[in-house]
C-alpha cells in the first residue's frame, strides 16, 4: 500500500517541478497534473478499500520520526479514507471539467488548482491544529486564485471579499490556537481534546474562538455574504468545487475538532445549523441567479449537516449512515448542477430552458435536483428517513420540524427552477456540449444511481425486489431510442406481468378484498389506460420509464407491510407523476404547485409516521393501531398527505391546472388512477387508527365537512370551466370530496359507498377523459366553445360521454344511482344531515357541468373546421369500450362488487351492511334493485322508443339553424358557440361560492414568502466590508450566547 | 498592579490593542488600500500576542549557544514554539497581504476606483 | 457615523472577548512539556542550537513546507494575475534613480545577498534561517530593481530556482521517510558535531532549499508587481 | 299479469291528469277573467299532435329526446306505489324506494335536454340552462325535507311512509311535521315551474322556441309526459305529506288539491328572474328544510 | 525594569503608529506607518527574546511588504494620471 504521505509528496514535488514547464506544451502539464491527480486518487481509494474490505486499523504517519505531541503526525482512519476518497475524485472530475479553462491558463493555475486538493486532503488527514491552520490558508489562497479563473470584474471583487472574509476566519483561528496552546501545552488534536481546556478560564475562550474559526469556514448564515458572491460570480466550475469538496472538508474539519468542545458546544453547532439551514433555504427562494441559487443551497445543505452532527447522540448508531448518505447526495449532485451550469453558461434561472432540446442534460438536471430533495429513490431519502425516524424516536419533534421546513424552502426553488428549465424556449440559441464537460456530470449521475443501490441496501430497509421497478424503468430508458409502439407494448407487458403478479397470484389467494380492488383500479387500470399510447407518434423519450415508476410506486402502496415501504412507494408515485406532468406543454407552473403541495403533504405524513414510531418504536402500518396518546395528532399529519392527493377543499388548487395541462394520455391515468392513491391511503389510515381508536372520533366529522365542502366547491367551479379538461378535473374535485365524505362517516354504508364509489369514479372517469382526450386528439383544441355538434361525426365518443355522465350524475340505472342510494341511507344512519344535505346539492351541481359537457361538445350546430372530422382513433375507444362494459355489468348487477366489499367491511363495522336477497340490496331504511330497475327501464324505454318509431315513420333529417354567423363577426371565438357562458345566471346568484378566495390565500402566502425573503436578504448588500463586519458581528453574537450574555 | 506590570503583560495588552486597532481600520475605512493596511495590522497584532505568550520572565532565546547551557537549557529559554508559529503566520501574512493588494490593483485597473462602496455588484 | 458607532459596540465586544481570552493569563513559569521536551531533547535529536529553527524545520517541519506553498501559491497567482493583459506592453517608460541610490545599491546589493546566504546557511546556530535569509535576499534585489530599473532578472530564473528548490525540499521530505524515521526527518545525513556549521543534519540543506525558495517567490511577487508599474 | 295492472293505473293517470290540465286551464281563464278552453281541450291538442304524420329531426338525440322524456315520466310512475294498501296498483315500487324516485326525475330533463340541443337552436339551451339552473336549488329544499321525513319514520320506503300516516289527518306529515311539509311544498313551486319559477318555460312561448322543433309526435309525447309527471309529482307529495290515497277517490282529489296549489299561486305572483329564483329557493325554502331537521 | 520602560514606550509608539495607519488620510503616510509599526514590533520581539522573529518581522513585515504596498500605490497612481 503506498502511504498516505505521498498524497502530499507527489501533490507538491509535481506542482514544483511544474514550474520546469510553465513554457512547455500545456497538454503535457496538464498531462503530468492530472497523473499526479489520479495517482492521489488512488491512493486515497486504495485506503478506503482497505478499510472497507479487511479490518484495517487506523493509522497515524508521524513527520520527522517523532511521535505527537512533538511532531505534527497524520492519521489515516476509515473516516478519512472516506473524505479524502470524495475530495480527490472531485478533484479529478474538476479537472477534467476546468480542462480548457487550466489549459488556458497554463501551469501556474494548474499548480494552484492541485494544491487546493493537497491542501484539503492535509486538512482531512493532519492530527496538529496549528497545521491544520497552515494547510486551510493554502486551500483558501488556492481558491481565491482559482476565483479569477474567468476574468470577470465581478470574480475580482468577490476573491477579495472573500480573502477579506478568510483572512479574518483564519486570524481568529490563529488567535484561538495560540491561546490553546497557552492553556492546554499542546497542539496535537487528540491532547486538546483530552485537556481540560473548558475548565481553564480563558481556556473556554480559546475553544470557542477555534470552533467558531470552523464554524465560519462552513459559511454559517447570515456571515456569509462573501461566500455567496464567490458562488455566483467564480466559474461553476469552482462553485462545484467549492460545495462539493471545500464544503466537505469543512464539514470534516468541525467533526474532528468538535470533541474539543465536547457535548457542550452541539446543540450552539445545531443551533447554527438551523439558522443556516433555514435562513439560507428561506432566502433561497427569491432567487433567480443560478450559481448563487446554488450557493444558498449548499449553505442549506451544510447547515442539515451540521444539525445532523449536533444530533449525533441522538441518532446513535445510525449516525454514520444518516450523516454519509445526506453528505453524498449533496456532494455528488451539487456538484454536478454547478458542472451543468457551466455548461449552460446563463445566470438567470428564466434562460435554462435552453436545456429544452437536450433530454441528456435534463435528466441531468432531473437527477442532481431531485437527489437534493432527498426523494427516493435516491441516497437522501434513505439518510433523510432513518434521520427523522431516529429523531422522532428520541422525541425531538421541533428538530424535525426545522429540518422538513427548510427541505420544503429548499423544494420551492429547486423546483420551481426545474420547471423553469423545461420552459418552451422560444430562441433557438444552440446549445453546443463539450464531451469533457458533460462527462464528470454523467459520471455523478451514475454515482448517485450506485449510491442509491447501496444506501437503500445498507439502511436494510429495502428489499432488491423494491428495485425490479427501477431496473424496468431503467430498460426502457436505455431503450428510448425504440418507437413508441414497442415500448408501449413494452409498458402494457410488464404492467400485465405485475398485476398477474400481485393480483393474480397473492392477493387473489389471500382474498384480500382492498388489495384487489385497489390492485385492480391501479394495475388494470394502467393497462386500460397505455393504448391510447399508441396513437402517439415518434419516441415519447422519457414517458413510458416515468409511467413504469409511478404505476410501480402505485402497486408499492397497495404492497407496503411498513410505514417506510409506504413512504417510499408515496414519494416515488409523487415524483413520477411531477414528471409526468411536467411533461405537458404549459405544465410548469402547475406541476410546480402539484409538487409543493405533494412534498408538504408528504412532509406531513412524514411527521405524523415518525410520531407513530415515537410511541410504538415500530414502523409496521400494522401499529398504527397502537397509537394511543398522539392517535390525534398522527392522525391528521398523514391524513394531510392524503388530502392533498384527493385535492380536498384548501389543498385542491393544484388539481384543475395539472391535470388540464398534463398530456391526454397522462390526465386519465391522474385522475383516475392517481389520486385513488389517496383513497386507499385513508382507507388504510382509517382502518388502522380510528376504528379501534375512539379518541380519534372527532377527526373524522372535521373530515366529513371537508369532503362534503370539496365537493360543493370542486362541482361549483366545475360548472363555469370552459376547458373540457378543467371542467372534469374539477369535477374530480366534488368526486373526492364524495368520497372523502363517504370514508369519514365511519360506517358500514359510509365506507361501502365510497369504496365502491372508488371503483365506479375510476371507471367512469377514466371513460370522460379518455373519451374527452380522444375528442381533443381530433380537434385539437381543449376549449368547450370551440367544439360542439360533434354527435356525428363522433357518435361512439358520444355514447361513452353520455354513459360517463349517467353514471356521474347517478342518475338510474345506472350504478352511479348506488353511490347516491347508499349514501342517502348512510348519511341518514350515521346523522350527518347537513353535510349530506349540501353533498347532495352539489351532487345535483353535478348534472350542470354533465349536461354543459356532453351539450356544449357534441350538440349544436357543428364547427365548420370540424365538418370533415372522423370518429377518434381506434385506441382511444378500446379502453372506453371496456370501460363502459364494466360500467354495465355492475349497472346491472351490482351485487358482484358490493357483496364481497360488505363482506369485507363487516370484518370491520359489524351490522349495517346492505342486506341482500336475491338483487334486492336493503337497509334499515330503504331497499333497492338494480336488477329489476334496469329490467323496467329496458322495458319501458324500448316500448316507447317503438311507439314513437311506430307513429312516425318518415322522419326527414334536416339541419339545425345556425344563427351564428348571421350577420357580424365575432370578434371573440367563444361567442361564437352559441352556448358558451351557459351558466351565468347561475353565476350571478351563486358565483360567490366559486370565488378563488383559497387560491388568492394560497397565493398570497406564498408572495408574503417572497415579500419577505427580498427583505431580508437586502442585509446581504455586496459590500466587502459589510461582509467583514457581518463576520464580526457573528463571533460577537455567538459568545454573547455561548456565555448567556442574552 | 506593579507585579502586572511586566514585559509579557505589556505584549498582549499592545497586541490586542493593535488588533482592535486594525480591525477598526478593516471595517470603517473606505479606501480598499487602507482596508488592506487594516489586515496587515490586526496581522501584526496577532504576532505580537502569540511572542508574548511564549515570553518568560528573565528568560533568553532559544538559541543554545556559548550563553546558554545546554543541560540546563529547559530554565533558561523562552518557549520556542510560539516563535517557530508566528515564523510560519508572518509569512502566510505576507503571502495573504500581496494577493489583497494584487486583488486591489486589479479592481483598481477595471473601475478605477479604490472606494470599497463602489465594488457592490454582486449581492442578495 | 451612527454606523460607526455600531462597529465600535462591536468591537468593544471583540476587545471583551480577547480580554476573556487572557482571564486566565498568569505569565509562563516554566515551560511546557513539549517546549521542554524540545529544549532539552532538542540537541541531541535534532541537533540545531537554534530551537526555533530545530521546531521550525523538523518538528513542525511539516508547517514549513505548507508555509512555503503559501508563498509559493501567491508569487504564482500574483505573477499569473497581473501578467495578464500587459504582454504585448514593450514601450517602457524607465525613469532614472538618483547617482547614490544607484551607486550605493552597486555596493550594498551583493553584500545583502551574501548575507541573505550567510543567515539561512547558519540558521540553525543563530538567529536567522531561510525566511529571513530569504526575504534578505529579496530585499536585496528589490533594492537593485529600484536602482536599477533596467536591471533584468528573468521571470524564469526564478521559477526556475524556485521550483528546483520546491523540488528539493520535497526530495528531502521523502529521503526522510525513507531513510529515516518520517517525512522531513532530517536524520537522513549525520547530525554531526553539535553547533558546527555542519551538523543539524538535513537542517542546512532544508533552509538552503527553503531560503532560495523564499527569496525566489518574494522577488518573484515584487517582480510581478514591478513590472507591472512600468506599464502606463 | 303484474304489467296489465300497470298500464290500467297508467290509462287512468293519464286520463285523470289529461282532465285536471283541462279543468285547470279553464279556472286560471276564469280568474283571469276569460273564457278558457274547454276542459277536454288537452286530449284535442294530444290526439291531433299524434296524428301529425310529418317529421322533422335533427339526429339521434333529437329523436331520443322525447322517449327518454317519456321514460322519465313514466318511470316515475312505475317506480310510485299508488294507493296505500293495494298490492295491484303499487306497481313497481318495490325495485326502489324515495330515493329512486327523486332521481329518476333527472332521466327525463337529461334526455329532453339533450334532444332539444341537438336541434342546436338557442333558445332550446336558453330553456335548458334555466330549468338545470333552476331546477338543482328547488332541490335543496326538497331533499332537507325528504331527509327530514326519513329521520321522522326511520325509513325511506315511501310505501312505509305511507302506512306511518294512516289514522286520520293528525297523523299526516303536514301536522308530525310541518317544516318539512312547509319546504317541501315550497320547492314544489319550482317544480311544477309555474309563475313565479315559470320563466324555465318563457323560451317555449316564443313561436320559435323548443315547441316548433319538437313536433307532431314528439310533441304529443312531451306532452303526454307533461301530464304523467304533473301527476305523479302531486301524488308523490301526497304520499309524503298528505298521508296517502287509500283509494282512487282520495288520491283525485288530494292530487288536484295539490296540483292546484302551484296553480294558485302562478297565478298570483309574477316571475322571478332565474338567479332570483335561485337566491330564493336558497334562502325561505332551504331555511325552513334546515329547521325541519333540527326540530325533528 | 529598563525592559519594561522600553517595553512601555514601544507599545505606545506602536499604538500611536497604528492609529496613524488607520486614520490618516494620506496612504503613503499611512503605508510608512504601518511599515513602521513593523519595525518597532521587531525591536520589541527582541526584548520579548525572540530574535528569530525580530529578522523575520524586519525584513518581511516592516521591508516587503512596505515595499510591495508602494509598488501597488505607485501603479494606482500612475494609472490615474
Amino acid at each position: 500500500m503506498v502511504g498516505p504521505i505521498y498524497i502530499i509528496a507527489i501533490s507538491l514535488g509535481t506542482a514544483f517541478s511544474l514550474g520546469f514547464f510553465k513554457k512547455a506544451n500545456r497538454n503535457i502539464s496538464f498531462g503530468l497534473m492530472f497523473f499526479a491527480m489520479a495517482f492521489v486518487t488512488f491512493i486515497s481509494g486504495q485506503w478506503l478499500y482497505a478499510f472497507l474490505s479487511h479490518q484495517q486499523e487506523t493509522i497515524q504517519i508521524f513527520t520527522a520520526g517523532f511521535k505527537p505531541p512533538f511532531s505534527i503526525s497524520l492519521q489515516m482512519g476509515f473516516h478519512e479514507a472516506v473524505f479524502l476518497t470524495m475530495i480527490n475524485v472531485l478533484g479529478l472530475l474538476s479537472a477534467i471539467y476546468l480542462f480548457d479553462h487550466l489549459k488556458e491558463k497554463g501551469a501556474n493555475m494548474m499548480m494552484v488548482f492541485m494544491l487546493l486538493f493537497m491542501g484539503l486532503n492535509v486538512v482531512v488527514m493532519t492530527r496538529d491544529i496549528f497545521n491544520l491552520f497552515v494547510f486551510l490558508e493554502i486551500s483558501s489562497i488556492t481558491l481565491v486564485g482559482l476565483i479569477i479563473l474567468e476574468k470577470k470584474q465581478d470574480a475580482i471583487s468577490s476573491g477579495f471579499k472573500y480573502l477579506i472574509a478568510s483572512g479574518i476566519i483564519s486570524q481568529i483561528l490563529l488567535i484561538g490556537i495560540i491561546a490553546a496552546y497557552y492553556y492546554g501545552g499542546s497542539l496535537f488534536i487528540n491532547d486538546m481534546v483530552d485537556s481540560n481546556l473548558l475548565f481553564v478560564k480563558g481556556g473556554s475562550v480559546a475553544v470557542f474562538l477555534i470552533l467558531i474559526a470552523v464554524v465560519l469556514e462552513l459559511k454559517p448564515f447570515p456571515a456569509n455574504g462573501w461566500a455567496l458572491d464567490v458562488y455566483q460570480s467564480a466559474t461553476p466550475g469552482i462553485g462545484a468545487i467549492v460545495s462539493g469538496a471545500v464544503a466537505t472538508t469543512s464539514l470534516f474539519i468541525l467533526y474532528k475538532l468538535l470533541p474539543i468542545g465536547g457535548d457542550a458546544w452541539l446543540l450552539p453547532i445545531g443551533i447554527t445549523g438551523v439558522i443556516s439551514f433555514l435562513g439560507s433555504n428561506f432566502l433561497g427562494i427569491n432567487q433567480k441567479n443560478a450559481n448563487r441559487i446554488l450557493g444558498y443551497s449548499s449553505i442549506g445543505q451544510v447547515g442539515l449537516l451540521m444539525i445532523i452532527m449536533s444530533l449525533s447522540k441522538d441518532l446513535g448508531d445510525k449516525f454514520e449512515f444518516v450523516f454519509f448518505s445526506i453528505l453524498i447526495s449533496h456532494y455528488l449532485a451539487k456538484a454536478g448542477l454547478f458542472w451543468i451550469s457551466g455548461i449552460i453558461n446563463k445566470d438567470e434561472i428564466g434562460q435554462w430552458n435552453i436545456i429544452k432540446n437536450k433530454p441528456g442534460l435534463i435528466v441531468l438536471t432531473g437527477v442532481f435536483m431531485l437527489t437534493l430533495l432527498g426523494l427516493p429513490p435516491f441516497p437522501s431519502f434513505y439518510g433523510k428517513w432513518e434521520l427523522i425516524m431516529n429523531l422522532a424516536h428520541s422525541g425531538n419533534f421541533t428538530w424535525i420540524a426545522i429540518i422538513l421546513l427548510g427541505s420544503f424552502f429548499e423544494a420551492i426553488y429547486l423546483l420551481r427552477w426545474f420547471g423553469k428549465t423545461l420552459m418552451n424556449n422560444e430562441n433557438s440559441e444552440e446549445l453546443i456540449v463539450k464531451f469533457h464537460k458533460i462527462f464528470p456530470a454523467v459520471i455523478s449521475s451514475f454515482l448517485i444511481l450506485m449510491f442509491s443501490f447501496l444506501t437503500a441496501r445498507w439502511s436494510g430497509l429495502m428489499s432488491v425486489k423494491y428495485f425490479i421497478p427501477f431496473a424496468i424503468a431503467l430498460l426502457l430508458f436505455a431503450l428510448d431510442f425504440l418507437p413508441v409502439f414497442i415500448k408501449n407494448i413494452m409498458a402494457i407487458a410488464t404492467v400485465s406481468w405485475y398485476s398477474y403478479v400481485l393480483i393474480y397470484q397473492t392477493y387473489i389467494p389471500e382474498n384480500d378484498i382492498l388489495r384487489i380492488i385497489f390492485g385492480f383500479i391501479f394495475l388494470i387500470g394502467a393497462i386500460l389506460l397505455l393504448f391510447p399510447g399508441f396513437t402517439f407518434k415518434g419516441k415519447r423519450r422519457g414517458f413510458y420509464p416515468l409511467v413504469i415508476l409511478m404505476f410501480s410506486g402505485l402497486a408499492g402502496l397497495i404492497e407496503a407491510r411498513t410505514t417506510f415501504q409506504f413512504f417510499f412507494a408515496w414519494e416515488m408515485m409523487t415524483l413520477a407523476s411531477y414528471l409526468l406532468i411536467i411533461r405537458g406543454k404549459n405544465a410548469k407552473k402547475t406541476s410546480f404547485s402539484y409538487i409543493l403541495f405533494s412534498m408538504a403533504g408528504a412532509f406531513m405524513m412524514f411527521i405524523g409516521f415518525g410520531l407513530a414510531y415515537f410511541e410504538t418504536g415500530s414502523i409496521s402500518l400494522n401499529a398504527l393501531a397502537d397509537v394511543l396518546i398522539y392517535a390525534n395528532w398522527v392522525y391528521i399529519l398523514v391524513a394531510v398527505g392524503f388530502l392533498v392527493k384527493i385535492a380536498s377543499l384548501g389543498v385542491h388548487i393544484w388539481l384543475p391546472d395539472s391535470y388540464t395541462e398534463a398530456d391526454d394520455d397522462v390526465t386519465p391515468m391522474i385522475s383516475s388512477i392517481l389520486v385513488k392513491s389517496g383513497v386507499f391511503g385513508l382507507i388504510i389510515l382509517m382502518l388502522s387508527m380510528s376504528l379501534k381508536n375512539a379518541a380519534s372520533s372527532n377527526i373524522p366529522y372535521i373530515l366529513g365537512w371537508i369532503g362534503a365542502l370539496s365537493a360543493l366547491i370542486g362541482n361549483m367551479l366545475a360548472i363555469y370551466q370552459e376547458d373540457v379538461k378543467k371542467l372534469v378535473a374539477y369535477s374530480s374535485i366534488g368526486i373526492m370530496g364524495y368520497i372523502l365524505f363517504g370514508l369519514s362517516m365511519m360506517s358500514h354504508l359510509g365506507w361501502l359507498t365510497a369504496i365502491s364509489y372508488s371503483i365506479v369514479h375510476f371507471l367512469y372517469k377514466a371513460l370522460l377523459f379518455l373519451a374527452v382526450a380522444g375528442i381533443i386528439y381530433r380537434t385539437k383544441t381543449r376549449n368547450i366553445y370551440e367544439m360542439g355538434g360533434l354527435i356525428k361525426r363522433m357518435p361512439l365518443s358520444f355514447i361513452s360521454v353520455l354513459i360517463g355522465i349517467i353514471t356521474l350524475a347517478g342518475m338510474p340505472p345506472l350504478v352511479g344511482f348506488a353511490g347516491k342510494w347508499m349514501f342517502y341511507n348512510a348519511v341518514i344512519l350515521k346523522g350527518w344531515y347537513f353535510q349530506g344535505a349540501i353533498v347532495f346539492f352539489s351532487g345535483i351541481v353535478a348534472f350542470l357541468y354533465c349536461f354543459k359537457l356532453i351539450h356544449n361538445i357534441f350538440l349544436g350546430p357543428i364547427k365548420d373546421n370540424h365538418r370533415k372530422l372522423k370518429e377518434t382513433s381506434v385506441w382511444w375507444l378500446i379502453p372506453q369500450f371496456v370501460l363502459i362494459i364494466g360500467i354495465m355489468i355492475i349497472s346491472v348487477y351490482p351485487k358482484i362488487i358490493l357483496e364481497p366489499i360488505g363482506l369485507y367491511l363487516s370484518m370491520y363495522f359489524p351490522g349495517e351492511g346492505l342486506v341482500w336477497a336475491g338483487t334486492t340490496a336493503s337497509t334499515s331504511l330503504g331497499y333497492w334493485d338494480a336488477t329489476q330497475i334496469m329490467m323496467v327501464f329496458a322495458g319501458m324505454f324500448g316500448v316507447i322508443f317503438i311507439i314513437l318509431f311506430l307513429m312516425s315513420r318518415k322522419v326527414q333529417v334536416v339541419e339545425q339553424f345556425n344563427i351564428v354567423f348571421q350577420a357580424e363577426r365575432p370578434e371573440r371565438p367563444e361567442t361564437t358557440h352559441y352556448a358558451h357562458n351557459m351558466y351565468a345566471p347561475y353565476n350571478k346568484a351563486l358565483g360567490f361560492l366559486a370565488a378563488p378566495f383559497i387560491t388568492n390565500s394560497w397565493e398570497f402566502i406564498y408572495e408574503s414568502f417572497h415579500a419577505i425573503g427580498d427583505q431580508i436578504r437586502k442585509f446581504y448588500t455586496g459590500n466587502g466590508q459589510t461582509y467583514a463586519l457581518h463576520i464580526v458581528m457573528y463571533v460577537v453574537a455567538f459568545y454573547l450566547f455561548i456565555n448567556g450574555g442574552f | 498592579m506593579m507585579e502586572k506590570l511586566n514585559i509579557q503583560n505589556i505584549g498582549l495588552t499592545v497586541g490586542i490593542l493593535v488588533i482592535l486597532v486594525g480591525l477598526w481600520g478593516l471595517l470603517t475605512q473606505k479606501n480598499l488600500i487602507k482596508i488592506v493596511i487594516g489586515f496587515a495590522l490586526f496581522d501584526t497584532g496577532t504576532h505580537i500576542l502569540m511572542v508574548s505568550i511564549g515570553y518568560i520572565k528573565y528568560r533568553t532565546a532559544p538559541i543554545l549557544d556559548e550563553a546558554v547551557d545546554i543541560r540546563n537549557a529547559a530554565k533558561l529559554v523562552v518557549d520556542p514554539i510560539p516563535q517557530a508559529l508566528v515564523l510560519t503566520a508572518i509569512v502566510i501574512g505576507l503571502g495573504i497581504t500581496a494577493l489583497m493588494l494584487s486583488y486591489v490593483l486589479k479592481m483598481y485597473q477595471n473601475k478605477k476606483s479604490l472606494e470599497i462602496n463602489n465594488y457592490k455588484d454582486l449581492k442578495w | 457615523m451612527v454606523k460607526n458607532a455600531f462597529i465600535f459596540l462591536i468591537l468593544i465586544g471583540v476587545a471583551m472577548i480577547l480580554v476573556n481570552l487572557f482571564a486566565g493569563f498568569t505569565g509562563n513559569v516554566d515551560l511546557g512539556q513539549i517546549a521542554n521536551h524540545y529544549v532539552a531533547n532538542g540537541p541531541a535529536e535534532v541537533g540545531s542550537a537554534n530551537i526555533v529553527t530545530a521546531v521550525v524545520v523538523t518538528y513542525r517541519g511539516f508547517d514549513t513546507l505548507g508555509e512555503v506553498t503559501i508563498l509559493f501559491l501567491s508569487a504564482a497567482i500574483v505573477g499569473f494575475f497581473l501578467k495578464i493583459e500587459n504582454t504585448d506592453n514593450t514601450e517602457r517608460n524607465l525613469k532614472y534613480t538618483s547617482e547614490i541610490l544607484n551607486t550605493a545599491s552597486q555596493v550594498l546589493v551583493p553584500i545583502m545577498i551574501l548575507f541573505g546566504v550567510y543567515v539561512f546557511i547558519n540558521g540553525h546556530l543563530s538567529p536567522g534561517g531561510g525566511f529571513q535569509g530569504g526575504a534578505i535576499i529579496a530585499s536585496g534585489l528589490v533594492l537593485m530593481f529600484i536602482a536599477q530599473p533596467k536591471k533584468e532578472i528573468g521571470h524564469k530564473l526564478i521559477n526556475i530556482i524556485e521550483s528546483i528548490s520546491g523540488v528539493g525540499f520535497v526530495l528531502m521530505g521523502l529521503a526522510g521517510v525513507l531513510f529515516a524515521g518520517g517525512f522531513l526527518d532530517n536524520n537522513v545525513i549525520g547530525l554531526g558535531k553539535f553547533g558546527t556549521l555542519f551538523s543539524a543534519g538535513a537542517i542546512p540543506i532544508i533552509y538552503i532549499f527553503v531560503g532560495l525558495k523564499v527569496g525566489s517567490e518574494l522577488t518573484g511577487i515584487a517582480l510581478s508587481l514591478k513590472e507591472n508599474q512600468n506599464e502606463a | 299479469m303484474k304489467i296489465v295492472y300497470v298500464l290500467l293505473g297508467l290509462f287512468i293517470i293519464i286520463n285523470y291528469g289529461l282532465l285536471q290540465a283541462g279543468v285547470l286551464r279553464r279556472i286560471t281563464a276564469r280568474v283571469g277573467k276569460r273564457i278558457g278552453v274547454p276542459f277536454y281541450q288537452p286530449y284535442i291538442d294530444l290526439i291531433k299532435n299524434y296524428a301529425i304524420r310529418s317529421q322533422f329531426s335533427h339526429g339521434v338525440m333529437f329523436y331520443l329526446g322525447p322517449v327518454f322524456r317519456l321514460s322519465g315520466g313514466v318511470g316515475i310512475f312505475l317506480f310510485m306505489p299508488l294507493i296505500f294498501g293495494n298490492e295491484i296498483f303499487s306497481n313497481y315500487s318495490m325495485a326502489g324506494d324515495l330515493i329512486l324516485i327523486m332521481y329518476f326525475m333527472f332521466i327525463g330533463m337529461l334526455g329532453m335536454a339533450l334532444g332539444a340541443g341537438e336541434g342546436g337552436h338557442p333558445y332550446s339551451i336558453i330553456g335548458i340552462t334555466r330549468g338545470l339552473s333552476q331546477f338543482t336549488t328547488v332541490e335543496v329544499p326538497f331533499t332537507l325535507a325528504v331527509i327530514s321525513i326519513a329521520i321522522q319514520y326511520q325509513t325511506l320506503s315511501i310505501t312505509e311512509i305511507v302506512a306511518a300516516q294512516q289514522g286520520g289527518i293528525m297523523h299526516w306529515t303536514l301536522m308530525t311535521n310541518p317544516l318539512a311539509t312547509g319546504a317541501a311544498m315550497l320547492s314544489f313551486l319550482g317544480m311544477m315551474m309555474y309563475a313565479p319559477f315559470n320563466v324555465v318555460n318563457a323560451p317555449q312561448e316564443n313561436p320559435l322556441g323548443p315547441p316548433t322543433e319538437f313536433h307532431g309526435t314528439f310533441l304529443g309525447m312531451l306532452q303526454t309526459n307533461r301530464v304523467i309527471l304533473g301527476v305523479m309529482e302531486a301524488i308523490l307529495f301526497m304520499n309524503l305529506f298528505f298521508g296517502g290515497a287509500t283509494n282512487w277517490g282520495i288520491l283525485f282529489i288530494k292530487a288536484f288539491l295539490i296540483y292546484f296549489y302551484p296553480v294558485f299561486v302562478g297565478a298570483v305572483f309574477p316571475r322571478y328572474r332565474i338567479d332570483q329564483s335561485i337566491r330564493w329557493f336558497l334562502y325561505l325554502p332551504t331555511a325552513l328544510g334546515i329547521l325541519a331537521i333540527i326540530f325533528i | 525594569m529598563l525592559n519594561i520602560i522600553l517595553a512601555i514606550f514601544l507599545g505606545i509608539l506602536i499604538i500611536v503608529l497604528a492609529i496613524m495607519a488607520v486614520l490618516n488620510k494620506n496612504i503613503v503616510v499611512a503605508i510608512i506607518a504601518a511599515g513602521a509599526v513593523s519595525l518597532f514590533a521587531s525591536v520589541l520581539y527582541l526584548i520579548l527574546a525572540a530574535p528569530d522573529v525580530a529578522m523575520t518581522e524586519a525584513a518581511i513585515g516592516s521591508g516587503l511588504s512596505t515595499i510591495i504596498f508602494f509598488y501597488v500605490l505607485n501603479k494606482i497612481n500612475r494609472q490615474n494620471g
